[in-house]
């Protein structure tokens, strides 16, 4: 039962931190923020919804004793991990990639990459 | 003119389409004879849980066979693309 | 040209990880989703993360297309090796003579889920397996030749 | 008990269809493979989600899969926009 | 003589031989080319041989079934089933037999000339692979029972296809070929794909017997019908659909083309096993009959008055491929007609339907053999170009007489196998509307023109300076030819005996739907 | 666009072993000992991950003897495939088993917090849009590739910071910063440890990869 | 033998003896008209050279008749035919996927309005 | 009641975008792309002919037992799919010679072969 | 009926990214909504219960594709329409 409320409560943390993040998605000015706002808070809220779903699985497991729902919950973790690791070099690899396309920060108070000679 | 026919012909493409979602029922299929040997016999006669895999290489194997073919047919026609050349091969044009 | 650090010892690090997981999808394929084709290309996938994330040269010491091109015909000679073996036994090709033999692959399972004994299913496992390296050589030797023609450095 | 997760489902795949709006406007490549890599992780949130809703423990790898493999297009595009490819 | 293990398990064998040979070809070229060579040869020989096997086999005893996995290889339906059939299965009857001699004689005289004429070339490892692969694909499209498994072997062919039209990449224009040939039949693949989708979802069979079995022509079997007719129409090049076929077939190096020609007739061999057997006598024959008809008129027509004007010689010879391909659409078409009509179908409905099936085999052999000496004469002057050649006859004798055989064979010219063929659709297309009959007699005769113009400039006239000092082609490209040439001079003096034991059983086993289904399921429509 | 790493001979031929330049002046036992121990790391890495795929495939907590038994093999592939590419001849800190121990720590403890306490940051700003975004220089003060890679990691996981580029010679960071302190964009550089707030990330992960 | 090698099509029948031994025939009658030409003919004379009304001969290369000049008559003959059939062969590979969807959409509404 | 089809009516709508974008886009890269959809399109649809409604994956599990869906599709799918990437690889390294040799991969371009 | 919005979700983000396939005039954001294309279709094949298919299409189409034809358009060209 408790585990169950928490389940539902990590939920909702994740689903709404996903909808922040496709706002920023939506608001910021230039890809930069709007690479703060998504891949992270989204690694973030998926994160959290992945961790409701272990936390059902624990809570299953201790209710019924079926072995299956550890597998959920490893499977589970393991996918979370995936996801935030791979998330973390994917957005640098855009940011990198964007910068050195050319695209320089909107509204940036300092850039000192750009005074890197390439 | 071109720019009728074209507009025609898709127009006749998408009515005939249009049978499909009209004539077939999703989620409820018409005859379910062969799926029903298969999930019935699947797992005892292949020993596999998964009874896609057991009809992938077992009651059809030899279709794999020819996807895996398709594959190596694929992979060698890339290769003969990007082959290296030979000195003073003759050249072939038009 | 190679990507940042960060992006080559990440590729590094995720590479085993996923021809692991790969590996449990081709070994897997009678027990849960996946098989030959998909834990193939997963691995191939691999294959292609080395490949973006290094330079041509340096991956040349990684990935060669000799070896994935003996892979492949590998694969695909165990595949039809399988097949075969029905017809050495007496059976038509592609005949499943293995499942619940006892033999190897042959145990003889109860209806209903029995999760975690590989050994099962004949020799739905051995085609996987050669599905699988034949996938991983082939869609690896894809990309690589796709890569020669970019105009970098000869792979 | 697994109505909340079905709703959850729902709203993230609303997300996603939002997200399509970045791929539309976004002015430069980087911003679009950013929407994409957005939805690679809502999809796979939706994913791990949708395997406790059917019950099948089985589906959750279909996840793991999607969240190692997006990421594989997804430098790819990082790869070509850097001008290294 | 022949071992009982090899005529039992030829269908398999018959598939194995080929594949393990492409499997291991670019690994035996490392060793040496000798080796490479001899692989693919003597696969080549054994194939030919297994499927000569085969179909004898079937000539002597009827269908043969083979099902692939099964506990039997003949146990078609198992037991616990329900009476379908759920496997896998090669239904070689003999239509299929008659496909399979042809496949199996102008693949081998195509593979002992082709070892030698693309010497040469680089990437013989890869070529010899895809020309295997290509072979299989005809026998496997042509011998299955099983309307996916059609597909698939359709795919293999397509893309080995695609990429021995492009081999020759230096110019560019070979790739062009291939793009537009491999774009048009992906998209034909994916008709047929959904063509398959539409009868799995409607009667839950993938057995072309079962379907034909459980047929209704419901609306969605008209539009399944619409979409595999079309596409195998446009792969066996009819015409309005045929716009790839002398852009592949003149870029093809030119054994590949007299493979091509075989493949063609391969698409056509599915499109009628489609109509007869599949639909058979629950479609509207004389709708569907009059359709092929007309393509197939047109075909002749449109495809021939092209051939005239053209200046590459293999582009001309692409453009009589369409216009023969004419030929046997009317005649099947004509047998389709009148298929619910018995005494007309004994008038001279199987008389039309025997006239364009023998005309399939006539077909395959004298435009291979047309090929191959265009790819002779390549081989020794480089070019394809009409304007450009002249008085070769003096030096390569033996390709003018190849030559001779091979023109006077498509123009109909009766000691040669296409008169017997022709002569078959003129007289029973006339007893089903003369106006055919005349349309495809002036045919004919412009064909006849044609070639004699083709003749001329390529091997009369004086010597050209250029041409000096061209000596013949080697013999085993010889030998390749010579090949075709025999089977085309004895089919076309023993006529009557190819119609009697091949050409008659295949065209009653494809008018015969009752029959293909007995063999399948045991109990009959 | 960055010089190829250059270093010591002997790096150099570890890093290149793969190249089939390995003569057999070079087969010294050191080489030999340090692809061992690659193999093994790979191997043992392989071997728990699939160890935890498989997991509940037995009876409740084991694993039956034939996923063990594939679970050996599969690695031993996996290693002959892979140990090459896991470990690069660089650094074997990694096969010390009590740093992998820290590592699960440090991510449920510090990293957890920090990130949880920096997303609600950023949710401010999505809401009110503040936003003063810069890219400023962070010398990171790691020597091996790995710490690199997992204090870059940390930053971009953590909301506010993600890291744009990084130097290959000094592995200096460069971190676009949604919101730069006043004052910041005047300074040269800024050290990783201002970047946080609460916990010392970048000591923890010294702690574990040198 | 007469029976195996007739092909009987109903109306008209085909027999290769007799079509070889026409050919015999005819060849005899050829090799005869032949023979008969040679007495003459001598090496070395003016016979050799042909009778160009005193103009020098051409260079070989120059007599050959080249491919695009047969025919002409017939190709303007049928102009207008050409005119229409050869501008349909664009090589655009968007028309050759046009003609075959409007080849699927025709057969289709002849197979459903016919059925 | 057709509404309920959703998945035929996205497979329809979907066959007509990618033969619109075969048909009407010239540039090849961008025909690729339509073929690649037009593949996913008929994967759909297989797939979706096969499912039952409230049924499970066809695959024996401790899930709780229930009427599967039929497994024919999805093994006819899978070949289908990989048919369809060896086809897209083989097209794309066609581009690729196409680029090198004509220095364009625009359907105006290749149009050497043609009449 | 929460499955029925889900499906009704999917797919109208499976027919928009389809038309963005056909509308982009640059060729890489068109690879990119393919990827995306791919990615929803597999969601979709994986609601429809074939999850041996979702994973497939999941590592082929989403993963490899997407690769091959960034790599192809980095061979040729990025826009339609260019011309050297």
């Amino acid at each position: 039962m408790i585990a169950e409320v928490l389940a539902v409560a990590c939920l909702v943390i994740g689903t709404a931190f996903n909808c922040l993040g496709i706002i920023g998605l939506l608001r910021f000015p230039d890809v930069y923020t709007r690479m703060h706002a998504t891949t992270k808070m989204t690694t973030f809220g998926s994160v959290f919804t992945a961790l409701s779903v272990i936390i059902y699985g624990a809570g299953q497991f201790l209710g019924t004793g079926d072995g299956q729902y550890i597998t959920l919950s490893l499977h589970t973790v393991l996918a979370a991990l995936a996801l935030a690791v791979t998330n973390a070099i994917g957005s640098h690899a855009i940011a990198r990639g964007a910068h050195r396309s050319g695209i320089r920060p909107a509204q940036a108070v300092v850039d000192r990459l750009g005074e890197v000679p390439p | 003119m071109k720019k009728v026919l074209v507009a025609a012909i898709f127009l006749v493409w998408a009515a005939g389409l249009c049978i499909l979602p009209l004539l077939l029922s999703f989620g409820n299929p018409a005859a379910t004879d062969m799926d029903t040997y298969f999930l019935r016999n699947g797992q005892a006669a292949a020993a596999a849980n998964n009874i896609v895999t057991s009809v992938v290489f077992d009651f059809r194997g030899f279709d794999t066979l020819g996807e895996s073919v398709v594959l190596f047919t694929a992979v060698t026609g890339v290769a003969l693309m990007f082959r290296a050349r030979k000195e003073g091969e003759e050249h072939e044009d038009e | 040209m190679r990507m940042s650090k960060i992006v080559r010892t990440g590729a590094c690090i995720l590479y085993p990880l996923i021809i692991i997981f790969g590996l449990y999808v081709v070994v897997h394929g009678h027990l849960t989703p996946g098989g030959g084709f998909q834990g193939g290309a997963v691995i191939a996938t691999a294959a292609a993360l080395v490949l973006v994330a290094f330079s041509h040269r340096e991956v040349a010491g990684m990935v060669r297309k000799a070896v994935f091109s003996a892979q492949e015909s590998l694969g695909l000679l165990l595949f039809i090796g399988a097949g075969i073996l029905g017809l050495l036994a007496g059976a038509p090709f592609f005949a499943n003579i293995l499942a619940n033999s006892g033999l190897l692959f042959g145990l003889t399972v109860p209806p209903g889920p029995n999760p975690g004994e590989l050994n099962t299913a004949g020799v739905i496992p051995l085609m996987n397996i050669a599905v699988g390296v034949e996938v991983w050589g082939g869609l690896a030797i894809i990309l690589m030749y796709l890569f020669s023609a970019t105009g970098g450095e000869g792979t | 008990m697994t109505a909340p997760f079905d709703i959850a489902v729902f709203i993230l795949l609303v997300l996603v269809c939002l997200a399509l709006v970045r791929l539309v406007l976004g002015p430069t490549i980087a911003d679009r493979a950013v929407a994409v890599d957005t939805v690679n992780t809502l999809v796979v949130a939706a994913l791990i989600l949708l395997g406790v809703v059917y019950r099948q423990v089985i589906f959750i790898d279909v996840a793991i899969v999607y969240a190692l493999l997006s990421f594989v297009s997804t430098l790819y595009v990082a790869k070509y926009i850097g001008g290294e490819l | 003589m022949i071992p009982p293990f090899v005529v039992d398990n030829s269908p398999a064998l018959m598939v194995i031989v080929p594949f393990v040979a492409a499997f291991i070809a670019p690994f035996a070229g490392r060793a040496a080319p000798a080796v490479r060579a001899l692989v693919v040869g003597g696969a080549m020989a054994i194939t030919s041989a297994i499927t000569l096997i085969l179909a004898s086999d079937v000539y002597a005893h009827g269908t043969r079934l083979y099902v692939f996995g099964a506990q039997a290889a003949t146990l078609a339906v198992p037991p616990d089933s329900g009476g379908i059939p759920v496997r896998i299965m090669f239904t070689v009857d003999p239509m299929s037999a008659l496909m399979l001699v042809i496949t199996a004689i102008s693949a081998f005289a195509v593979v002992l000339y082709s070892l030698t004429s693309e010497r040469h070339h680089s990437g013989l490892g890869s070529y010899y692979t895809l020309f295997l692969l290509m072979v299989t694909g005809i026998l496997g499209m042509v011998s299955t029972g099983d309307i996916f498994n059609f597909f698939v072997f359709l795919e293999i062919l397509s893309i080995a296809s695609a990429g021995l039209i492009a081999f020759r990449i230096d110019g560019g224009v070979a790739v062009e070929a291939a793009i537009k040939y491999f774009v048009l039949s992906t998209i034909g693949a994916l008709a047929i794909l959904f063509a398959i989708g539409i009868y799995y979802g409607e009667y839950n069979a993938l057995n072309m017997a079962l379907i034909a079995q459980r047929i209704q022509f419901t609306l969605l079997d008209q539009l399944a019908l619409v979409l595999i007719i079309a596409a195998l129409a446009m792969k066996c090049g009819a015409v309005p659909m045929h716009f790839w076929t002398p852009d592949a077939y003149s870029m093809a190096p030119s054994s590949i083309t007299a493979l091509l020609v075989v493949a063609s007739q391969a698409s056509l061999y599915g499109l009628f096993r489609t109509v007869f057997s599949l639909y058979n006598i629950t479609l509207n024959a004389a709708c569907v009959g009059w359709l092929i008809i007309i393509l197939g008129v047109l075909s002749m027509v449109v495809g021939v008055t092209m051939a005239i004007p053209q200046k590459n010689v293999k582009r001309l010879m692409a453009y009589h491929a369409i216009s023969q391909t004419g030929y046997m659409l009317l005649g099947v078409g004509v047998g389709l007609a009148v298929l619910g009509n018995q005494p007309l179908l004994d008038a001279f409905g199987y008389m039309a339907m025997e006239g364009g099936i023998f005309h399939i085999i006539n077909h395959a052999m004298y435009k291979g053999l047309l090929f191959l000496t265009a790819g002779a004469i390549f081989f020794r002057i480089g070019t394809y170009d009409l304007n450009r050649m002249g008085g070769l006859g003096h030096s390569m004798k033996w390709t003018m007489v190849f030559f001779i055989i091979g023109a006077l064979a498509i123009a109909g010219i009766p000691p040669f196998n296409g008169f017997a063929s022709k002569l078959m659709i003129y007289e029973s297309v006339f007893a089903f509307n003369p106006v055919l009959s005349v349309i495809a007699m002036v045919v004919s005769i412009l064909t006849l023109a044609s070639f004699v113009k083709v003749f001329h400039s390529i091997f009369m006239g004086p010597v050209l300076p250029e041409y000096r000092d061209v000596r013949e082609v080697p013999g085993p490209m010889l030998a390749g030819m010579g090949i075709l040439a025999l089977v085309v001079i004895v089919f076309g003096l023993f006529p009557s005996v190819v119609v009697e034991t091949l050409v008659a059983p295949a065209a009653h086993a494809l008018a015969d739907q009752g029959m293909y289904i007995a063999a399948v399921i045991g109990g009959g429509a | 666009m960055y010089p190829e790493e250059t270093g010591p001979l002997s790096q150099r031929l570890l890093r290149d072993s793969h190249v089939e330049q390995v003569n057999d002046w070079t087969k010294t036992a050191s080489v030999r000992r340090a692809r061992m121990i690659a193999y093994l790391v790979t191997f043992i890495m392989a071997l728990l991950l699939y160890l935890v795929f498989s997991a509940g495939s037995g009876t409740l907590w084991l694993w039956s003897p034939s996923e063990l038994l594939a679970g050996f093999l599969l690695s031993l592939l996996t290693a002959a495939v892979a140990g090459k590419v896991l470990c690069r001849g660089k650094d074997y800190r990694m096969a010390n088993p009590v740093r992998l121990l820290i590592l699960p720590v440090y991510i449920i403890g510090p990293f957890f917090i920090e990130v949880t306490r920096a997303n609600l940051d950023v949710a401010y700003r999505v809401i009110t849009g503040k936003i003063r975004p810069g890219i400023i220089r962070v010398p990171s003060g790691m020597k091996t590739d790995f710490g690199a890679f997992l204090l870059a990691n940390s930053i971009t996981l953590t909301p506010g910071t993600i890291t744009v580029d990084i130097s290959e010679e000094t592995n200096d960071l460069f971190v676009h910063n949604i919101n730069v302190p006043a004052g910041w964009e005047t300074r040269d550089t800024v050290e990783a440890r201002e970047l946080f707030g609460l916990a010392n990330i970048p000591a923890w992960i010294r702690r574990i990869a040198e | 033998m007469d029976l195996l090698l007739t092909l009987d099509t109903g109306a008209g029948f085909w027999n290769p003896v007799f079509w070889v031994l026409g050919a015999a025939v005819a060849g005899v009658i050829a090799l005869l008209l032949y023979s008969l030409g040679e007495k003459g003919y001598k090496k070395g004379t003016a016979q050799e050279a042909p009778f160009l009304s005193g103009n020098p001969e051409p260079e070989k290369g120059l007599v050959h008749v080249r491919s695009g000049n047969l025919y002409w008559g017939f190709l303007d003959a049928m102009e207008g035919y050409y005119r229409r059939l050869v501008p349909l062969h664009t090589g655009d590979l968007h028309d050759y996927v046009l003609w075959y969807m409007g080849m699927t959409a025709l057969f289709l509404v002849v197979v459903v309005v016919f059925r | 009641m057709v509404f309920f089809n959703l998945p035929y009516v996205a497979v329809v709508v979907l066959t007509l975008i990618g033969l619109a974008t075969i048909v009407l886009k010239r540039n090849l890269i961008k025909i690729f792309l339509g073929i690649t959809i037009l593949e996913s399109a008929v994967n759909l649809f297989l797939v979706s002919l096969g499912y039952r409604e409230g049924g499970i994956a066809p695959i024996y599990t401790n899930a709780p037992e229930g009427l599967m869906v039929l497994p024919t599709p999805q093994a006819l799918t899978l070949t289908s799919i990989v048919i369809g990437v060896a086809t897209t690889a083989l097209l794309l390294s066609f581009a690729i010679i196409i680029w090198k040799k004509y220095g364009s991969i625009e359907i105006g371009f290749l149009r050497r072969l043609k009449e | 009926m929460i499955g029925l919005l889900i499906q009704v979700a999917v797919i109208g983000g499976l027919i928009a990214s389809a038309i963005l396939v056909f509308f982009f005039r640059d060729l890489l954001a068109a690879a990119l909504a393919a990827g995306f294309f791919s990615f929803l279709v597999s969601l979709e094949f994986y609601i429809l219960q074939a999850p041996d298919v979702a994973i497939s299409q999941a590592a082929i189409g989403a993963g490899l594709t997407t690769a091959i034809f960034i790599i192809a358009i980095r061979a040729t060209t990025r826009f339609e329409g260019e011309t050297p």
